[in-house]
């Protein structure tokens, strides 16, 4: 895992101290009342959504949910472009027509927006898939997914599908013991949701959600597995969602020693300390991450806020092609 | 009589038919512990604990189906959806089985779908919809959106009582902002019957939900300009009340109908067909529809400001009817 | 198994022959065109829809599918209400308004009629299965579905849910090795679907669906279980639809080998001979059962048939209770 | 031209687009070797292979989605669903994200999701409806409904190469008993676009689908009474060709609407409205709509016989108006 070499980390390291740096500041946006809609907190997610998209290739095509920031700025959209679609900007990858990050796709940059309805877009993902292999195309379709939303049929029914189409398609759940206000308990009446795969006929893996290897590594190995033309497979990242469901839930409802337990795995912490001890950070390195990341979340900001509100006169504009 | 919210008054419903009744009970997302999405479920876990208040997985299809076999057991369940526009989730067993039951095999089945519904707070394509025209078209469903704390609490309670399936539609956009009177015991408003909100000669403004304050304003601004208009609250919007609608068109003869739902097949065009088959020679004017779009909701604030109706449209509308 | 008295066995014997005879009238009336819809073929099911239902007690309730007839018979519903149903009389359980076995229910026998939308009334049976479970009653809903729709959504948020609230209730999937045309190849990709039982948290039984006694006693262990307060269970029970899906249907997709295969395994014929084997028949009695079945079905169809046509005048009636 | 029936109109339109376009593939359930429930798909697994013939697991949910991801990546993705009833299981994908998409992101998503649909056939409530109001009011989706084996390929045609999700619904009692003559070669009849199926001065019968036959019949019936009657073959239901509606109006001034479906919230109070809110000043007579009534489908012959509307009934209808 340390083969790669040291860019490699800093980048990931990068990647999801940018997608924290985001988050922070979309919440402040909010607070200060520039933001009309709501915000899903990523916190605790950064790893899963970074370390999955890194490990694809630009031919490929992701199709997130609402906790994977990370993987929508690893597939090169801007700081910028999401504040303009939290601020419901015209310059916004759905034209301020869509709230935070659904509908925030971009089929030039690989990205799948989604739509409210979980987790439908896992069915939407199955048609890029099947597109490849319907051409012959060495591309991988990659999409995430909630514990909760592994409760709706689409869940199953994608994942049945998909085994027995042989899609190229890796489905990655991000478990992180909540849907909104449901704990696990209420949600499942099995210990492991990676055993879904089995019963569908692919293959189930469980990694460590909050640490950026082991999901990269394991997001890197079903990628290949799908390219190779083997298949589907189901990834579970075990994590924890470390604040309230969107910005306006306080998450009473999370006991205090579960937050505090998984406070001490944060992903970037912990990934950041990892990179000392091996000597793959320095302070300065991480200076100028800092800096880096701190300009350009000012510039998109800055940006977003000078666009403009979309014109109510192109209101009835684009309902069909 | 104490004045709460239209949120109060859903919440006061419940808990009164649960303490009430104990065949009525609710599931769904995020009721219980947490109260709802937007609590108006509060309160009803600690008093009735998870065996009546059962925060369900995301299930739509599976817990809407759930509902009718435990109402053909003689239960009387409520169902939440987390918002209106995840009903179409649950659609298949909502307008398949428990639309078709009572015609198909003859026994009642009261359940009510209860969701917040519409638009107003900037919550995008996918919270913000209006879904009651699909369920208005599906024979053996009633519908209901009421636009008051008043009528929220009694036709609630209504629809809980009512042997039937009933889709019942919150105006989210009033839920805190409309305060009204509502007395504190348990009462029921009529399921199938229009209000007449406010009484006019002029003009007919036939609406429903969060339309109806905006309506009423309208009205009010009309007056300045010497046009009375009557404003109908249509409260159940399936089975319509025919003759409510037929008695305001044939008074005024200028209508003027008011929906926050899109306009095509929405539920303006039965109206307008009603009276255009039945009111015809009473009608001095073309009909008029003021409603949203057709497109989905946006969610800048600048364009859900001009999908959205409001009382100056209403105001613009009336008074090319007024001048016809 | 063999401990239960004679009446038992001739009982099982009865009712499967009978649904036989019902089917086989069926296509008959079909043929002579006194069935305005279709019919579909029960061959192959017998000991499954009769094994369940004789495994239950009165005060359950079974919502059953399309192959099901047997269940029905068991459960109380007469062959001339079934035919009356066909013939699209009033006197029919859904007086003349629903088609075949959709909508054949009679909540007084604890019957569930069923909807085309497959597996739906897996979830309208969860429901009963609650309000058992709500008002402290020792009784148990059981539902039967198919391989081909155990693909839908549905029936894996029917699972889950029944394992999660730990509801009463016996799920029996009927694996006929087709949908329609599509073989189990094109519906999923794993070698038994009794697997998605555990996927979901409940046991799952695997058994030979055309042995009349193996269903009975898997399916008695499953409700004594939910009547117990144990939840739920899935019986997966093997079989093979002998006949075309429906009447006009002539299944030229089904290799004949694996037709042949199973007309051996005929659930009707093989327990007759084991009966006879065992000494717990006699030809006598066979006659008996024949001539009694054979009286029953002329009834059924005479009381069918003089039974009228709804009058059109009542078409708009009962939309709402 | 060689005579063809409406189903091989339909399975020529599908082998004619495939050989023509090899972005177009076909999913759905028993659509290969069985060649689909009706035969609609017949020969197309022999001639394009399960590459491109795709039976499905039965999954509306999934194979719905999918095709909108497949659309998005560049493919014609056309999906079958076996009979139209069961487009409510795959209810969401298509109005949630297929419907929308555009609206917010820009990207074509050229779907057709088709289905045999209508009544007539003695096939129950589950097998005979027509849902089409439903989607008629879903922003984003068009919805095309043809009469004859002419139109049915042509507008097929179109529909697989317009670049947004298009509901095509197949009137399967016209299957069989409807032939035609319909051109070998590929043609398109465009969508959005009505036609005048009989010119006439007295009344105008506006409709679609299996009840232009009818319609033609009931016209032919009334010419021995001396009424003239326009039949308009609306064809495609969404977006509706309001023009060719309002001209029929003002030439005729008497409207008579005719479906197959409910009548509540149905295609025809969308015409109803649209007529009475435009051509007003044009109307010598209240509008009537002629429609199946807010039921289910009954099965019973007797039944379903009152049910669907029929030359008779229109023909009542249409001497009411014209003597109103
Ligand atoms: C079909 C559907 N029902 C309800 C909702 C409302 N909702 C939004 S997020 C959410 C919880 C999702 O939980 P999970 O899948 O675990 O993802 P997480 O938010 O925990 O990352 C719910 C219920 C929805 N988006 N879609
Ligand atoms: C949701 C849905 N889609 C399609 C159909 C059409 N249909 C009726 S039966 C059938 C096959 C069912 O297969 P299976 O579940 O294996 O039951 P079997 O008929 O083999 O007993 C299909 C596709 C349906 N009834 N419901
Ligand atoms: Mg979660
Ligand atoms: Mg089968």
């Amino acid at each position: 895992m340390f083969e790669s070499d040291k860019t490699d980390h800093i980048k990931l390291l990068y990647w999801m101290m940018l997608t924290r740096a985001v988050d922070d500041r979309s919440v402040s946006l909010a607070k200060l009342g520039k933001i009309p809609g709501t915000i899903f907190s990523q916190k605790g997610h950064e790893a899963i959504s970074v370390g999955a998209a890194c490990a694809l290739s630009e031919i490929d095509v992701i199709a997130p949910m609402h906790r994977d920031l990370g993987a929508y700025l690893v597939r090169g959209m801007t700081p910028g472009r999401i504040f303009s679609q939290a601020m419901a900007r015209v310059t916004s990858p759905s034209q301020g027509r869509d709230v935070n990050t659904h509908g925030m796709g971009d089929i030039e940059l690989g990205i799948i927006g989604y739509v409210s309805h979980l987790p439908q877009l896992m069915t939407v993902a199955l048609g890029a898939a099947f597109s490849f292999q319907y051409r012959n195309e060495p591309r991988v379709a990659l999409t995430f997914t909630g514990d909760g939303a592994s409760s709706e049929g689409a869940f199953s029914e994608s994942l049945n599908l998909a085994a027995v189409l042989k899609l190229p398609i890796v489905f990655i759940l991000e478990d992180n013991q909540y849907a909104y206000s449901t704990p696990s308990k209420y949600q499942y009446a099995i210990t492991d949701l990676v055993a879904r795969a089995t019963a569908f006929g692919l293959p189930g893996v469980t990694v460590a959600g909050n640490n950026v290897l082991d999901v990269q590594t394991a997001s890197t190995e079903a990628i290949d597995r799908a390219r190779r033309g083997d298949g589907p497979t189901l990834i579970k990242a075990n994590t924890m969602r470390m604040e309230g469901h969107a910005l306006h839930d306080s998450a009473k409802y999370v006991p205090t020693d579960l937050l505090n337990k998984w406070r001490e795995k944060d992903p970037i912490v912990n990934y950041k300390s990892l990179l000392y001890e091996k000597e793959l950070l320095d302070e300065q390195t991480e200076k100028s991450l800092i800096k880096q990341i701190d300009k350009e979340i000012s510039a998109g900001v800055l940006w977003a806020e000078k666009s403009p509100f979309p014109d109510p006169a192109t209101l009835t504009e684009g309902v069909y092609a | 009589m104490p004045e709460i919210t239209f949120l109060q008054a859903i919440n006061q419903a419940l808990h009164q038919e649960m303490k009430a009744d104990d065949t009525v009970f609710i599931l769904g997302q995020d009721i219980g512990v947490l109260g709802g999405a937007f609590q108006a479920t509060a309160g009803l876990f600690d008093e009735f604990g998870r065996k009546r208040v059962i925060d369900t997985p995301m299930c739509e299809y599976a817990f809407s189906g759930l509902a009718s076999g435990a109402a053909l057991m003689g239960l009387r369940p409520i169902v939440e959806f987390q918002f209106a526009d995840f009903i179409s989730t649950g659609f298949d067993p909502i307008v398949q089985f428990a639309a078709t039951h009572h015609y198909r095999q003859k026994n009642p089945l009261p359940i009510v779908f209860r969701a917040p519904w519409g638009g107003g707070s900037y919550a995008g394509p996918f919270h913000s919809q209006c879904p009651e025209a699909w369920f208005a078209h599906t024979a053996g469903l009633k519908v209901v959106i009421p636009s008051n704390p008043h009528d929220a609490k009694g036709l609630l309670i209504s629809a809980i009582r009512d042997p039937n399936p009933v889709i019942f539609f919150e105006p989210k956009f009033l839920y805190r902002s409309q305060r009204g009177d509502v007395p504190s015991d348990s009462y029921t408003v009529d399921l199938g019957l229009a209000d007449v909100a406010l009484a006019g000669t002029d003009i007919s403004i036939i609406t429903y939900g969060a339309m109806v304050p905006e309506a009423i304003a309208a009205a009010k601004t009309l007056t300045k300009s010497s046009i009375s208009c009557e404003v109908i609250d249509l409260r159940t919007i399936s089975p319509l009340d025919r003759e409510s609608i037929l008695a305001t068109a044939k008074k005024t003869g200028k209508v003027l109908i008011l929906h926050e739902a899109r306009k095509t097949a929405g539920i303006g065009a039965e109206i307008a067909a009603i009276i255009s088959e039945n009111a015809f020679e009473y009608l001095d004017a073309p009909i008029k529809r003021v409603t949203a779009p057709d497109t989905p909701v946006p969610y800048s604030p600048p364009l859900e400001n001009a999908y959205r109706p409001n009382s100056d449209n209403v105001v613009h509308a009336a008074k090319e009817l007024y001048y016809f």
